[in-house]
């Protein structure tokens, strides 16, 4: 009865798993890339998935016997069921150890290979000629982002311009707290921090809007950090750079200041960058922002209406 | 300065809890004094050093901490499952999501393992009590002080509010300044002095005062993953020390280590909190295996399989646990090369693991399996623990974990192995060993009860994170803003509440069982099941433990003891027993460093001053102290133990 | 213990010289030599982990055999040190090398870029 | 489980109470290992991090700091010889090399607090910048050990001046001795790895 009981649950939630893969991985970011990094990604979590299915299912398909055929109150149990001395057997126990660290290199091999892939511009695909990566810094404060693109001389805040194609190397530092930029259809996270600059390179093979945000926690405005990724042809994106070029407000140092201010703030462009006074990413520009702000950084800022003003974008 | 500034104010939630804080006090004051109670609570708890009751009083509190953060992640589920209810708001989302992990890990989940530990070890070895019974009390009070310092946040100065992995520039005075992270790093610096003297004193314990002819490879095996516990404690803990002296002096004293101006260098932190931070989850994992072992081979009725493989195994997984803690920040940009080579050393891991689940699995083949609730416990780890084992070594693999990192997959996977490993372990061992620690059994049928709600309710409530995640919804985030993310996170939230009525079933059943359960009459509670020396003196444990300590030459000696008649009272050879008498200095002086550490949080130097020279005359106390202790004699221990086995 | 009744410690004579010589050495090596500094370093490195030894060896008494402990103060002593070396080698592999911050294509990070030198000197 | 009294070897060893002290305090030495190796890997990894400070090359003093050296040094020794004596069962040799000991032991202090007022008045303190919060920080628990050392030393010459040699004020003297020595080892450490190399470097 309390095996039955037991069995019925992995029953149910066996089929929990079933159900969700089968309705497919649509509409789940990371299982959906958009990019030749979040591919890359995805064939190793999917290919990592099939040895876990197989673990679960060996060690489940194993546990399920035991609990059921060596139950103490299974009808006809036999004598020869019980054997309370039986304590060890070197041949199965090599082979329990053996297994795991096949498979564990055959885990490795790819990780180690896809990781240093990882650190280089995307391939171009099918012996097109490679793509100079476009160069875009990508800078935080509390709680907003700023892309600046340094050969186009223009600024974003809050939202993303990226021509589809052509690998994107972001350039990342924060002004602040310790952040990191995440487009989960694109591609992997990594950290964004003040005095350091790290490089991550993504790209988008489709059109179409996608989300970005700052996944690491940095206090109260932490949620409401996000982007939207606007992945578009080379010339649309050609166009949208020169309409800022020409239409944008230069930014000005005391403009940047007053956006560094820890709160939120509305989307943005210019047509100059702030690079020109600061790079939070030297150590000369580290402490940038703490030095003018100390007072605001240390009042709790309570940012109540955090839920409404996520109606940017 | 004035008392209002420093009561957190103008919110409900917080009203509230400061009135039920204080009626709850009043209340039990007044229950003290009503019952004349107080020189009950100096004599037989306060002041005493005996492992058996310091084990309890560990329990105890792990149990209300457990309470406390249950109630945190029930108030974080249902801010997740209804955003427009406004129930929580930025600030107090991150407030309580600190305190819950912190409070889970460092006051629940050790104290928990440790106060097993307190009460069985010096059994299962056949000795007295700790090696330095004395340095036992002073550490479980100063976790106890640490923990009160902690919790006391919520009603006076306010809570940490930058994770559990506090990390910096965000924690560091400029971002965060005011009490709140302060509680956070002397409570943690306070308790984990008290863990790191643990670790020294079982160390000894079990190296020096096994029982005769006991070698290491004849050890029980919870006994054997306390002492390899017991090295990684010795080990990490002074890493943590350091880490948070570090960052208490930025923050009061100035210095520029994790700063953003004077050059330091925020991301070093991250290294040594992780350092600590790694080896910590081994620390709540390991006993927990210990645990299951001893479970289920008594519920099994048969031997453990592969008693080497599984002591072998465990050192292992500790000699590797200090080697992989930059897998928590891969993204953290620090190269391939790097990656790589924390990426294979993590995934190793799995290796001693599974070896540890097979043989398990083997222990359960040709056995005679009784479906006890602590076996219950036991059984449901195996495949719980598995999904989040597996999953954790998907996060292994540094270039998949750049998608995994910061995300609902991660918390997901350590709810599954702290869960379904550490929590499992903790009710498995609380009721497998109730018996022994308070004269009777839990009841069966309501512990029944409480393990479906919880187990059910667990993966209800966890599994559908797993999904979470993949579809790009980040940790730590208060509102979930995005409409595809929440069926999924009602359905966890319903899976919590479940949690919460199982737990609300287990305290119910500690009542009910202290009122209606039968009293033990003999040692060896589970139908005569048991294996190891715990089961081999009389319930209740007198103070002494073992009038006579048995010679062992085998693994599970009181299988054999049991078939040859004998007992733990060999009358001929009783002998006058040595005890430390009890003190009331550890709790005095452990009270003055809780006070000196209060002065730090508000930075309040004298007092810190005050507490600290305090603490330091209590020292000096000490080192003068010749107290010897007393004998027991040997007419007073055949009484006990005659009484006790109704001879 | 042997030496108990001895009137003159032997060992520990021997040992001060010796922590005596090396100290002279190790300061003349940084000092005043124009050793490579690779070299110096390990040098001087190599003799302070010798005077750990001298130290244990021949003042702690670490292997005593009376102390009724066995091996386990030489086993604490040597995992201690084998950490130690994991956390101060392993924080300067993560912290300092390979962080992929600056390829040189743009200014501003010069500073940055001499520090890792630096410490990959160290 | 009465207490055994072996009649042989060093009166520290000869109850089991003094053996498991013994041992509890070199396990607490490998934690003090590791405590010390995460104030080094601080330092080394905030090497070079000296903002607008003096660097460590400009303060560095090779004859103070080799003083120091030589001071602790042979402080080392004479508490080896104390521990000597007090196994020959002299009380008075063991306190005549212990005091002998606990002023040289000064005597280093007295340099090291000299050491950081200079620094001070040069512009470097604990909060000029992250290499010299390092600095300080690891130089200064150092101290702080020293510093309880020779109090904690004070109170037992105090013990053993009223009892005597016994298996327990033995066993606390050779515990003393333990922590002295290893405070040694990690001076050597500081001085080569901060003095010399911040010299070379
Ligand atoms: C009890 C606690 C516990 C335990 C036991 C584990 C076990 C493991 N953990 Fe987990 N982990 C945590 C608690 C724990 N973890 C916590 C609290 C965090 C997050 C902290 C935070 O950020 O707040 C975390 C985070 C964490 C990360 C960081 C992810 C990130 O931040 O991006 C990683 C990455 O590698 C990881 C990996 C692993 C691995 C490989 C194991 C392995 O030990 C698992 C081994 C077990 C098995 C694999 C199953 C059984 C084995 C077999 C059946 C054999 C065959 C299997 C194979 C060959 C694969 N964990
Ligand atoms: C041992 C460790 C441990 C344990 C046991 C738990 C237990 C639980 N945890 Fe926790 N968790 C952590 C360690 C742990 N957690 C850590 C380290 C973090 C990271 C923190 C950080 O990011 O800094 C975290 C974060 C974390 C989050 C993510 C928050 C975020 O990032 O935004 C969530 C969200 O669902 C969560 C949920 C839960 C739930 C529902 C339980 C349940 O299992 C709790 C069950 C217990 C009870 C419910 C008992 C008490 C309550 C009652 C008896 C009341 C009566 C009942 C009702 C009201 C129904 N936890
Ligand atoms: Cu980080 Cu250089
Ligand atoms: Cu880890």
């Amino acid at each position: 009865m309390k095996s039955k009981l037991l069995r019925s649950k992995w029953i149910v939630l066996a089929s929990l798993v079933l159900l969700v893969f089968l309705s497919g991985c649509e509409g789940i970011s990371v299982l959906d890339p958009k990019g030749p990094v979040a591919e890359k990604q995805y064939d190793l979590i999917i290919y990592s998935l099939w040895f876990m299915l197989g673990i679960i299912v060996v060690v489940f398909a194993l546990f399920t016997y035991m609990i059921i055929k060596y139950r103490e109150n299974r009808p006809n149990r036999k004598e020869s069921d019980y054997a309370p001395n039986l304590h060890g057997n070197k041949a199965i126990e090599v082979v329990w150890t053996v297994i795991p660290i096949i498979i564990v290199i055959m885990l490795s091999i790819p990780t180690v290979t896809t990781l240093f892939d990882l650190e280089k511009a995307p391939e171009p695909v099918e012996a097109e000629p490679a793509k100079e990566p476009l160069v875009i810094h990508a800078t935080t404060a509390d709680w907003k982002w700023f892309f600046s693109y340094p050969e186009q001389n223009i600024e974003t805040v809050n939202y993303l311009h990226i021509p589809k194609d052509r690998p994107i190397e972001f350039k990342l530092t924060s002004a602040d707290a310790m952040t990191a930029l995440w487009i989960p259809s694109l591609g992997g996270q990594k950290y964004n921090m003040a005095g350091m600059q790290t490089t991550l390179f993504l790209q988008a093979d489709e059109e179409g809007v996608y989300d970005g945000r700052n996944s690491n926690f940095n206090g109260e405005g932490f949620a409401a950090q996000t982007f939207k990724v606007h992945a578009e042809s080379e010339s649309a994106f050609n166009e949208w750079v020169s309409n800022i070029q020409n239409e944008s407000p230069k930014l000005t140092q005391k403009k940047y200041d007053e956006l560094l201010k820890p709160g939120l703030t509305d989307i943005d462009s210019f047509s100059s960058t702030h690079l020109e006074y600061v790079n939070h990413a030297t150590r000369e520009g580290m402490d940038y922002s703490v030095k003018r702000y100390r007072e605001l950084f240390e009042q709790k800022l309570h940012l109540d209406k955090i839920k409404e003003e996520e109606t940017f974008q | 300065m004035n008392i209002k500034a420093l009561l957190v104010d103008g919110d409900p939630l917080i009203y509230g809890a400061m009135v039920s804080i204080g009626l709850v006090t009043v209340a039990i004051l007044f229950l003290l004094t009503y019952f004349k109670k107080w020189g009950w609570l100096w004599r037989e708890w306060l002041t005493t050093v005996d492992h058996k009751k310091i084990g309890i009083m560990y329990i105890l509190s792990a149990l209300v901490m457990l309470f406390r953060g249950g109630m945190d992640a029930m108030m974080m589920r249902v801010q997740l499952a209804f955003p427009d209810l406004g129930f929580l708001d930025s600030q107090h989302y991150n407030e309580i999501f600190t305190t819950h992990g912190t409070i889970m890990i460092i006051f629940m989940a050790m104290p928990f393992l440790i106060g097993l530990m307190n009460i069985i070890v010096p059994l299962q070895i056949g000795a007295r009590d700790f090696a330095f019974p004395y340095l036992n009390a002073l550490s479980f009070w100063a976790f106890f002080m640490g923990a009160m310092l902690f919790n006391i946040s919520f009603v006076i100065g306010g809570s940490p509010d930058a994770g559990w992995t506090s990390y910096t520039p965000l924690s560091g005075a400029a971002m965060s300044p005011g009490p709140g992270q302060n509680f956070y790093l002397m409570g943690l610096q306070l308790s984990g002095i008290g863990t790191l003297a643990t670790g020294i004193n079982l160390m000894v314990t079990i190296l020096k005062m096994r029982a005769p002819g006991m070698k290491l490879f004849h050890m029980p095996i919870f006994t054997w993953s306390t002492l390899v516990t017991s090295f990684i404690i010795v080990f990490a803990f002074p890493i943590l020390t350091i880490a948070l002296a570090l960052l208490t002096i930025d923050r009061i004293f100035g210095s520029q280590f994790f700063t953003l101006t004077g050059e330091g260098l925020p991301m070093m932190w991250a290294n040594l909190f992780w350092m600590w931070g790694h080896p910590e989850v081994y620390i709540v994992i390991l006993p927990a295996f210990g645990i299951f072992s001893e479970v289920i081979a008594t519920f099994a009725k048969k031997r453990l399989f592969g008693y080497s493989a599984m002591v072998w195994s465990m050192i292992i997984i500790a000699l590797l646990s200090f080697l992989v803690w930059v897998h928590h920040f891969f993204t953290m940009g620090a190269g391939a090369f790097v990656n790589s080579v924390f990426s294979v050393s993590t995934m190793l891991i799995a290796v001693p693991t599974g070896v540890k689940i097979f043989n398990w699995l083997a222990t359960l083949y040709k056995s005679k399996i009784e479906f006890s609730v602590a076996m219950l416990w036991a059984l449901a780890f195996i495949p719980s623990f598995i999904l989040g084992g597996v999953t954790g070594v998907m996060l292994g693999m540094a270039a998949a974990d750049f998608q995994f990192h910061n995300s609902y997959f991660l918390i997901a996977h350590f709810h599954y192995v702290l869960i379904a490993g550490t929590v499992f372990a903790c009710f498995a061992g609380l009721v497998y060993w109730y018996p022994k620690m308070f004269g009777h059994k839990m009841n069966e049928r309501i512990g029944k009860w409480a393990f479906w709600f919880f187990v059910i309710g667990f993966h209800v409530c966890f599994f559908p994170q797993y999904f979470l995640g993949l579809d790009g919804m980040p940790r730590r985030l208060f509102i979930t803003n995005v409409v595809e993310w929440l069926p999924l996170n009602v359905i966890s939230t319903v899976g919590a509440f479940g949690m919460g009525i199982g737990f609300a079933i287990f305290v119910y059943n500690v009542y009910y069982s202290y009122r209606h359960s039968e009293r033990e009459t003999t040692g060896d509670s589970w139908n005569g099941n048991g294996r190891t020396l715990e089961w081999a003196t009389t319930t209740p444990v007198p103070y002494y433990n073992f009038a006579t300590v048995p010679h062992v030459d085998e693994i599970d000696p009181y299988v054999r003891m049991k078939k040859e008649g004998k007992t733990t009272f060999d009358e001929p050879n009783v002998k006058p027993i040595h005890m430390p008498s009890y003190t009331g200095r550890p709790f005095i002086m452990m009270a003055f460093l809780g006070l000196a550490s209060f002065g730090l949080v508000f930075e309040w130097i004298w007092l810190a001053i005050v507490g600290l020279i305090g603490g330091i005359i209590f020292m000096i106390l000490r080192t003068y102290d010749y107290d010897e202790g007393y004998y027991v004699s040997v007419e007073e221990i055949k009484r006990t133990e005659r009484k006790a086995r109704g001879l | 213990m042997a030496n108990s009744k001895k009137r003159i410690p032997t060992n520990h004579i021997v040992g001060f010289l010796l922590s005596l010589v090396m100290t002279i050495v190790a300061a003349w090596a940084a000092l005043q030599s124009d050793l490579p500094v690779m070299w110096i370093i390990i040098g001087i490195m190599a003799l302070a982990v010798l005077q750990a030894g001298v130290q244990l060896f021949m003042f702690m008494h670490v292997t005593e055999s009376a102390s009724g402990n066995g091996h386990v103060p030489w086993n604490m002593m040597f995992h201690g040190f084998a950490l130690a070396a994991i956390v101060v080698a392993g924080s300067l592999f993560t912290m300092s090398f390979g962080f992929s911050h600056d390829h040189g294509d743009n200014g501003g990070n010069e500073q940055h870029h001499e520090q890792h030198q630096e410490e990959s000197g160290y | 489980m009465s207490e055994e009294v072996k009649t042989t070897g060093p009166l520290e060893y000869r109850t089991n109470e003094g053996q498991m002290t013994i041992l509890g305090f070199w396990i607490f030495l490998g934690a003090e290992v590791v405590l010390f190796s995460t104030l080094f890997a601080t330092y080394a990894v905030l090497f070079g991090r000296t903002a607008d400070a003096p660097t460590p090359a400009e303060l560095f003093e090779p004859g103070t700091v080799l003083i120091m050296t030589f001071l602790l040094l042979t402080s080392s020794f004479t508490c080896g010889l104390a521990v000597h004596e007090m196994r020959r069962g002299s009380v008075k040799g063991l306190t005549r090399w212990m005091l002998v000991t606990l002023v040289l032991g000064l005597g280093f202090l007295g340099f090291e607090i000299y050491e950081f007022i200079h620094y001070a008045h040069e512009g470097a303190t604990i909060q000029s910048s992250a290499y010299w919060s390092g600095f300080f920080i690891l130089a200064g628990t150092h101290g702080l050990h020293v510093t309880l050392g020779i109090g904690w030393a004070f109170a037992l010459l105090h013990q053993i001046s009223k009892r005597g040699i016994t298996n327990v004020t033995s066993r606390k003297f050779f515990i003393i001795s333990l922590y002295w020595h290893f405070l040694d080892v990690i001076w050597i450490f500081i001085f080569t790895s901060v003095y010399l190399i911040g010299m070379v470097l």
